[in-house]
């Protein structure tokens, strides 16, 4: 009451207090404990009963860890030398077959000398992404393939990539860097090509294979262009699309193997049998996505569309799709698909998962991209009407570009659902990293009879791929929040 | 034709296991080894003259048939029984038994049981995609006794339910029992019971109406059972071959006669086969025979000279 | 402008299609028609080919051939000698049984996670964190083979429950004996329960091809019975509250009404347990649940548990911090403003991820291979598969199923969710 | 907000073409079945500035959005600058790329820069080379007073900024014709004058323009004719300050009481 | 927006009595290590009309907030109708009860009809009869002029009327002490006004009433009273009439200068 006589008599302050420190017991470690854990009884109660579950957890599975043994040819080797560490009795984990088969949990049956090439070319994935995640950061990009640059050599001679191949990826790396340095616009131009140099790099074959497709886009692209001002959008694209098949179908082989036979340039052809571990895993599951986006947005625009019968088909496709567990998919992959293409025609089983996959995953990206195209207030939709865009146009400019970026976080989560789902292709005979490549690890004579460790290397991997995935998409989520009010 | 065919391919493609203890697993330079891989390699030898032109696709119990009727894979060696409606309904050719088992039960010592027919109220662990589970509810109507039935997808799994104790009793063909066994920790506190209680004839299946594969396969596969009983080994075939007098010999290794030519192969088919990894003696030996660690003895796979069934008809 | 007004309206060209909005959408939806058409009738035709070709028909005539095989968990009477189409059926009511378990399972689960993953204590949110995490981002397939191995790895097995000749002859009892007075047994194989029978019967009534016994007719109708005098009580307690403003104490009429009736009644028709015995093996007679199923429940709810966790946190979340300040303004209490005002809102936001993860975990069941848990996935699609060679026939029929299934789940809840669809202008 | 407007604003050499720029004759709407707009007859003479006016849900808003079609109506004639609007697609892009509009809410494209915003249309509607395009932008930009805003994106400008943007958008494609909805009612008190000063500028070269507002300054300032809508019909027009000063309709008194009362 | 309070208010019936309504003195608050309010010390009587004004982050919500018990202070005495505020939730449970608080942005309950949105806090924390706290809803619907929209959802009302819905729930519990944050920032010009009526109305009444505005004219007509704060500190405090003519800190002078001025 010092200063304030009366609620009556006007106050002025003359002179301002300054910033104080908060009382002590408002401040340090104390305060956070109190406030944290033993705020109230009930409170107490939980922190104690939480504090005893990590107790008995730990002290349950703690000796097992301790008990590691690294360097064993067999699980009978490694029981030995459990018993002579720990004594008689003692259980412990035997890490000595992950040090032995790591690489087929990675690769599968990729031949050992190769493995730069699927090194590569995931490090490449990061690059081709990186445009589209963060396309309006130039700093966050650089650090990125800066990263990803490094993290690539390191594993290249983790790997035991022979010094010429090293050299080379750092020689890509470096361009890449310097491209993004210099005109960040034309790094789309990686994502662009990445299908194809990704599928080169994997497959390998002639190089005329991949450049052939990219020919048939570069026919759709031109017969588009030089139609466009004469038929419209949708008969350009239905025109150029035909006129790429054509392409395809029937001109593609006969050229490439012309310029094959005139310049043999290649790399050593893997079939697709020997994709497995997470190899097979990312190969489905980003192929998969990749190719479920265009599917997926057609689907979504026609699920909004106001034509009654494109409409249908589009739910129909989607909520088929959404009902039936992905298993049945692969199945279908593996058992049914046969029965529903042409006689004769014979393409392998990965690729068929894939198609499947591929199908399943764009009824769920469907979905992603309808909520982003539903979260567009209509006067996006009007304004681009306004300036007399037409539907195509303002799809293109105005509303998928804005669409696609509300729905990446979607679609991230999307990517680590599949990925997970992955695991499920062991069921028709595919070597997935966690049935899979366990199941013929453990058909070993030397290590018949082991379970938990290639579970839990597996089961921590996927964590850490999942996990990592999940926090970014967060991270997008949270930014995408604030720039769009 | 699928002879043809794999001619061109100039690769034969095998449809083998997902994984299976001496049978057919890869190693850890992902090459397939195995009982039933050898028999591929010597038909791709015989048929391709280099063994290893064979790649080989892992099937599970639900996808092998389908994989070989669409073609996806030239013949399926993969512990497959011979049974009727599987060669007529499923429109499939077994050319030939390469293994004769019979399903088993695997039980612990301390359970104090001594035939099959005491596991009443048991549970069992049955692994399931082949006929084991048919078998085994037939075999239990018969004596009129119960079960409760533990389906598990593979072998791997139904062995550690089995050490886990989930199961009192693990059934499956004698030789998967035989190998479960062998790597158990405590393999001495567990015994496989006497009954037999199917005929499960393993072998290679190709499909129906492709009678010159067929033939390709089950001779391909006799000349190694043949070679056994003529004395032909890997390491012997060359000189034999040049030196033998026996006439079934000569025809059999392309010295006289031409054989080969009959079922569109050349005339040392049978030899290359026989060089890969030896002939049926050698196979078994090497990779499910008593001095491995499966420890299998031949039984019923002896030639028949020695009481087994083996027995190739003549080559003439 | 008088030459424009005179544009004949009717007169028909052919640009017409593609320019008129009018027509446009029938020229588009006319042309995918005939695609979609000639798509179908290309994959029918492949199908016939191909089916020609391999020498094979589509018959479902296979259904009705005994089966052959047992199965564990038999829901409804099942025995070798059944039919396929029997087996599926006993896969189906597992796979419903599970989901129905799983989904109820899941929700507790989830929403108790999401409520303390909010909790003002530190090591709560946390652990709930971590769990949250960590079963979002590793497989189920993962999930439900480790909780089977877990469940039978560490249980007692079978034999320890043994009196063997050297325990008797030591004067020993076995090494684990039941739990809660010998009635119930847990062990690596399974739980085994009391099975609850009357001595009394009152004898049973027969419809058609279904005997209903006329206890579990009665027990059903006291049980509904309690139900709705219990909610015609808290109806009452209401009322009251509205003319008085107080509501009465009525929480121990409500356990009197709900659990007095029924006790009384399985007194009165004799309740007795068949209570589990060790036999040469195992556990006969009572209840055995399998650890199969046990997993694949655990499992399922504690991965489905995860994303509903986080629906259940982002909806509380969305849940504006002046919504709860306003009722706390208006001296509303904690708890209250979370049951009067919080939850309330945040249900509707929850509901939609929810009913996705039903739908997710229902088609999860098909995973039930992994641990030996026949469903129909195990049953229909795959040893019935596997023994005929049936994969078309097979496959569409389980994908027509799961599809109804999913289906049904997806439009209930959709009725419930518009059913509490917020009002706006 | 009256204050806004307060420097005399000379109208005398607003001229009025005699040609007619927009001819909506016995025109109807229904939304289902509520009827929206009854009989609208109107003509608009190329350079003229009417300003509309009238209760919420009176069907301003749904009347100037008829005229570039961003709905349909259902009877009657509307005409265009010579073109009618039927659902003949190149008709309607014919008409919207020669009516510009603005809204309430301004609608830029978040995800463009402002001077993307106004190249847009030009370089993909109306086939303009991207250096010409952005030179007129700039032109625009500068006319509405923000060229040195060219490079940031919509969200980092103010709200009178945005709305400035929108309309040298609209400018970029040369319109003949610009509808205004409430382009000033999402405003902050400060900011409304920098777009009803921007507005004043276009009106002062001669732009057609229609204006859906309730700022009656900006009606009295620049306005050649005031239109009353009520209900979907048009009630009362007149020129501003007849308009203001003496209007005819009961209902217009009211809503005018109520308008300058506040 | 000084007009919107035209009409001349005869304040001279509101009666401030001697009876102390919320005491607070040497209070405290810190967020972390950010000391909000210093040594904040002020009495109100009952009856009195204080109006709080302030830049923004001055601390003026957070003082407010704490009188209800929103926001915990760390040192000093906040006592509200003759309850201490410390932890003990029953004294806050009293004086939450005793206090009612409108906020800027109505935080209605969008799952509620109006009605309902009234009733839930008389009959859960009062105990109120249903049929009695509907009646006593409507009477404060009525008086803010909005017992037609009893049955809506808040979802369905334009934002003045949210506002109004909000102020009618807390007056049905009966506080003896009305807060309000800055009711009017979120309204429209027109939903301004009839927020004011309806506050005008209240003190007419004789409430007790707190209220963080800016709007000036509300203060010099209704407040007895205008509290200037900033940096967490009251710097100035005075009637009305002697507070907007005659301020006596620079940095009031400075405040109102840009209040005034725009
Ligand atoms: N899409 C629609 N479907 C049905 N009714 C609509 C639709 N849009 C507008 N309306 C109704 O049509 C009437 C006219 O709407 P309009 O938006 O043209 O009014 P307005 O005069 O612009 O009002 P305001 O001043 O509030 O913007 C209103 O009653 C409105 O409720
Ligand atoms: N929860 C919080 N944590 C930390 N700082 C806060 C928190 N809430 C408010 N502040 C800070 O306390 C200061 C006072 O905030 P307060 O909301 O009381 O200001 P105000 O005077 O009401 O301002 P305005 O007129 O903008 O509403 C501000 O600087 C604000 O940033
Ligand atoms: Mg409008
Ligand atoms: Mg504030």
């Amino acid at each position: 009451m010092s200063e304030l006589h009366a609620q009556t008599v006007p106050f002025v302050r003359d002179s301002m207090l300054p910033q104080e420190l908060p009382p002590a017991s408002q401040r340090g470690a104390v305060k956070w404990v109190r406030e944290n854990l033993f705020s109230g009884p009930m409170n107490t109660i939980l922190t104690v009963l939480s504090l005893l579950v990590v107790f008995l957890i730990l002290q349950s599975s703690l000796p097992w860890w301790l008990n590691s043994v690294w360097n064993a040819n067999s699980l009978a080797e490694c029981r030995a030398a459990v018993q002579a560490m720990a004594g008689e009795g003692a259980t412990g984990a035997c890490w000595a077959v992950i040090r032995e088969r790591w690489h087929q949990f990675m690769f599968g049956f990729y031949p050992r000398g190769l493995y730069w090439r699927p090194v590569l070319a995931f490090a490449l994935l990061f690059v081709a992404l990186a445009p589209v995640l963060f396309g309006d950061n130039a700093r966050k990009r650089m650090i990125l393939l800066a990263c990803v640059a490094v993290a690539l050599v390191l594993a290249l001679i983790g790997v035991g990539t022979d010094l010429a191949h090293v050299s080379f990826a750092i020689v890509a790396m470096a361009a890449i860097l310097a491209v993004s340095h210099l005109a960040p616009a034309r790094l789309i131009w990686a994502t662009l090509l990445f299908p194809a140099v990704g599928f080169f790099l994997l497959w390998g074959g002639s190089v005329w294979g991949p450049i052939g497709v990219l020919m048939g886009f570069g026919v759709l692209v031109a017969v588009y262009r030089l139609l466009l001002p004469m038929l419209g959008v949708v008969m350009g694209t239905a025109l150029g699309f035909l006129a790429a098949c054509v392409w395809w179908l029937m001109i593609q082989t006969h050229v490439t193997t012309v310029l094959h036979n005139l310049m043999p340039w290649g790399l050593e052809a893997i079939d697709s049998d020997q994709f497995g571990g997470f190899l097979l895993a990312f190969t489905i599951g980003v192929t998969a996505i990749a190719a479920s986006l265009p599917l997926g947005i057609l689907l979504a625009l026609g699920r909004r569309s106001d034509m009654f019968l494109i409409k249908t088909l589009s739910v129909g496709f989607i909520e088929f799709i959404r009902g039936v567990p992905l298993i049945t998919m692969l199945f279908t992959a593996s058992l049914l698909l046969q029965y529903f293409l042409p006689p004769q025609t014979n393409f392998d089983l990965i690729l068929r998962v894939i198609i499947l996959v591929t199908l399943f995953a764009s009824a769920y990206i469907a979905e992603v991209v309808r909520g982003g195209l539903a979260a567009l207030p209509r006067g996006q939709y009007e304004a681009a009407d306004a300036l007399g865009l037409d539907y195509w146009k303002a799809q293109r400019h105005i509303i998928m570009p804005q669409a696609l970026k509300i729905s990446i976080p979607g679609i991230v989560s999307s990517f680590i659902g599949l990925f997970k789902d992955t695991t499920l292709v062991a069921f028709v005979g595919l070597l997935d990293p966690l049935k899979g490549v366990t199941a013929i690890v453990r058909a070993d004579i030397n290590w018949k009879g082991i379970y938990w460790e290639p579970y839990i290397f597996v089961g921590t991997i996927f964590f850490l791929i999942c996990f990592g995935m999940s926090r970014y998409s967060m991270y997008l989520e949270k930014k995408l929040k604030t720039d769009h009010r | 034709a699928t002879l043809d065919d794999v001619k061109a391919r100039g690769e034969l493609i095998c449809g083998t296991n997902t994984g299976l203890t001496g049978f057919a697993a890869p190693d850890a330079n992902g090459v397939y080894q195995g009982f039933d891989v050898a028999v591929c390699k010597a038909l791709a030898a015989a048929v391709l003259s280099d063994a290893s032109k064979v790649k080989f696709v892992p099937t599970t119990g639900e996808t092998r048939f389908t994989a070989l009727a669409s073609g996806e894979v030239d013949l399926l060696v993969r512990n497959s029984t011979w049974t009727y409606s599987r060669d007529t309904d499923l429109k499939l050719d077994f050319v030939a038994v390469n293994y004769y088992d019979g399903q088993g039960f695997m039980v612990k010592k301390d359970l104090g049981v001594s035939s099959a027919k005491e596991l009443d109220g048991a549970t069992i662990c049955i692994q399931t995609g082949t006929t084991t589970e048919l078998n085994l509810a037939d075999f239990f109507k018969e004596n009129n006794i119960t079960y409760t039935p533990v389906t598990v997808a593979d072998d791997s799994e139904a062995q550690r339910q089995y050490t886990a104790g989930a199961c009192d009793a693990f059934t499956t063909d004698a030789s998967g029992l035989a190998a479960t066994r062998a790597t158990l920790a405590d393999a001495e506190n567990h015994v496989i019971l006497p009954e037999i209680i199917s005929k499960e004839p393993l072998g290679p299946v190709v499909r129906h109406g492709d009678n010159n594969w067929g033939d390709v396969v089950r001779w391909t596969f006799y000349a190694l059972v043949a070679a056994e009983e003529l004395g032909i080994t890997a390491a012997n075939v060359e000189e034999i071959a040049t030196t033998s007098t026996n006439p079934e010999v000569k025809r059999l290794l392309g010295t006289e006669g031409d054989m080969g030519a009959m079922i569109g192969l050349d005339k040392d088919w049978a030899k290359r086969a026989i060089a890969v990894s030896g002939n049926y003696g050698e196979i078994f030996a090497a990779n499910i025979g008593e001095s491995t660690s499966i420890g299998l003895a031949r039984g019923l796979n002896a030639q028949w000279t020695q009481g087994g069934l083996m027995y190739a008809p003549p080559f003439r | 402008m008088a030459i424009v007004a005179d544009v004949p309206k009717d007169g028909f060209r052919l640009s017409m299609l593609i320019y008129d909005t009018r027509f446009r959408s029938i020229t588009i939806q006319v042309v995918v028609l005939i695609l979609f058409l000639l798509g179908v009738a290309w994959l029918v035709n492949n199908t016939v080919e191909n089916l020609a070709a391999k020498d094979k028909d589509i018959a479902f005539g296979f259904l009705w051939n005994r089966a052959g095989y047992d199965i564990g968990q038999t829901l409804v009477p099942y025995t070798n000698d059944s039919s396929h189409i029997r087996a599926a059926l006993v896969g189906l009511v597992n796979t419903l049984v599970l989901a129905f378990f799983g989904c109820i399972f899941a929700t507790i689960l989830g929403v108790f996670a999401g409520v303390l993953r909010l909790s003002n204590n530190w090591i709560v949110g946390r652990l709930m964190t971590v769990y949250v995490e960590i079963f979002r981002n590793i497989p189920l397939l993962l999930w439900i083979i480790l909780v089977y191995v877990v469940l039978s790895e560490t249980l007692p097995t079978t034999a320890d429950f043994r009196q063997s000749a050297q325990l008797i002859a030591d004067g020993l009892p076995p090494t684990v004996s039941m739990s809660f007075g010998g009635t119930v047994a847990l062990t690596n194989q399974g739980l085994n329960v009391p099975a609850p029978f009357f001595a009394r019967g009152l004898g049973q009534i027969s419809l058609g091809g279904m005997t209903i016994s006329l206890n579990t007719l009665l027990v059903f109708a006291v049980v509904i019975g309690s139900f709705l005098a219990n909610r015609a009580l808290r109806r009452n307690a209401a009322k009251v509250q509205e003319a008085t403003g107080l509501r009465p104490v009525i929480w121990w009429k409500s356990l009197l009404i709900l659990f007095a009736p029924i006790i009384l009644v399985c007194i009165a028709l004799g309740l007795s347990f068949d209570v589990p015995v060790f036999g040469r093996f195992n556990f006969a007679g009572g209840i055995s649940i399998a650890h199969a199923f046990t997993a694949m429940l655990v499992a399922l709810s504690l991965y489905t548990g995860a994303f509903i966790a986080e629906a259940v946190r982002s909806g509380i979340m969305a849940i504006s911090r002046g919504q709860s300040e306003a009722a706390f303004a208006l001296g509303l209490q904690p708890g209250r403003t979370m049951k009067l005002i919080i939850l309330p809102q945040a249900l509707r936001i929850i509901i939609p991820p929810l009913i996705s993860q039903y739908l997710n975990l229902t088609k999860n069941t098909s995973l039930g291979i992994a641990v030996s848990y026949l469903d129909l996935r195990g049953t229909l699609g795959g040893i019935t598969l596997n023994q005929t060679g049936r994969e078309l026939e097979c496959m569409l029929l389980m994908m027509l199923i799961y599809l109804i299934i999913s289906l049904i789940i997806s439009s209930l809840m959709n009725l419930f969710n518009s059913a509490v669809k917020l009002k706006e202008r | 907000m009256n204050e806004t407007i307060d420097r005399p604003i000379d109208t005398s050499h607003m001229q009025v073409s005699d040609e007619v720029a927009i001819q909506i004759s016995q025109m109807n709407k229904w939304y289902g079945t509520f009827h929206v707009l009854r009989d609208i007859n109107m003509t608009v003479q190329r350079g003229e500035r009417i300003v509309i006016c009238g209760p919420s849900g009176s069907g301003k808003s749904t009347l100037i959005r008829c005229i570039n079609r961003l709905e349909e109506h259902q009877a009657g004639q509307i005409v265009v600058d010579g073109t009618e609007l039927t659902s003949d697609l190149k008709n309607i892009d014919k008409v919207r790329s020669e009516v510009g509009m603005v809204f309430q809410h301004f609608n830029l494209f978040p995800h463009l820069t402002i001077l993307e915003n106004c190249t847009l249309a030009p370089i993909w509607v109306r086939k303009t080379p991207k250096k010409e395009a952005e030179e007129v932008a700039m032109h625009f930009l500068r006319k509405v007073k923000i060229p040195e805003q060219a490079n940031k994106y919509p969200g980092q400008l103010s709200g009178g900024q945005q709305q400035r943007v929108a309309i040298a958008r609209s400018l970029c494609m040369k319109p003949r014709i610009m509808l205004f909805d409430e382009p000033t009612s999402a405003l902050d008190p400060e900011m409304i004058k920098e777009v009803l000063d921007t507005m004043i500028a276009l009106a002062e070269e001669g732009m057609t323009m229609l204006c859906v507002t309730h700022e009656m300054g900006f009606a009295q300032a620049v306005a050649n004719r005031v239109i009353f809508m009520d209900q979907g019909q048009i009630v009362e027009q007149n020129e501003p300050r007849e308009f203001f000063n003496n209007p005819k309709s009961d209902r217009t008194k009211l809503f005018l009481s109520q308008i300058l009362g506040h």
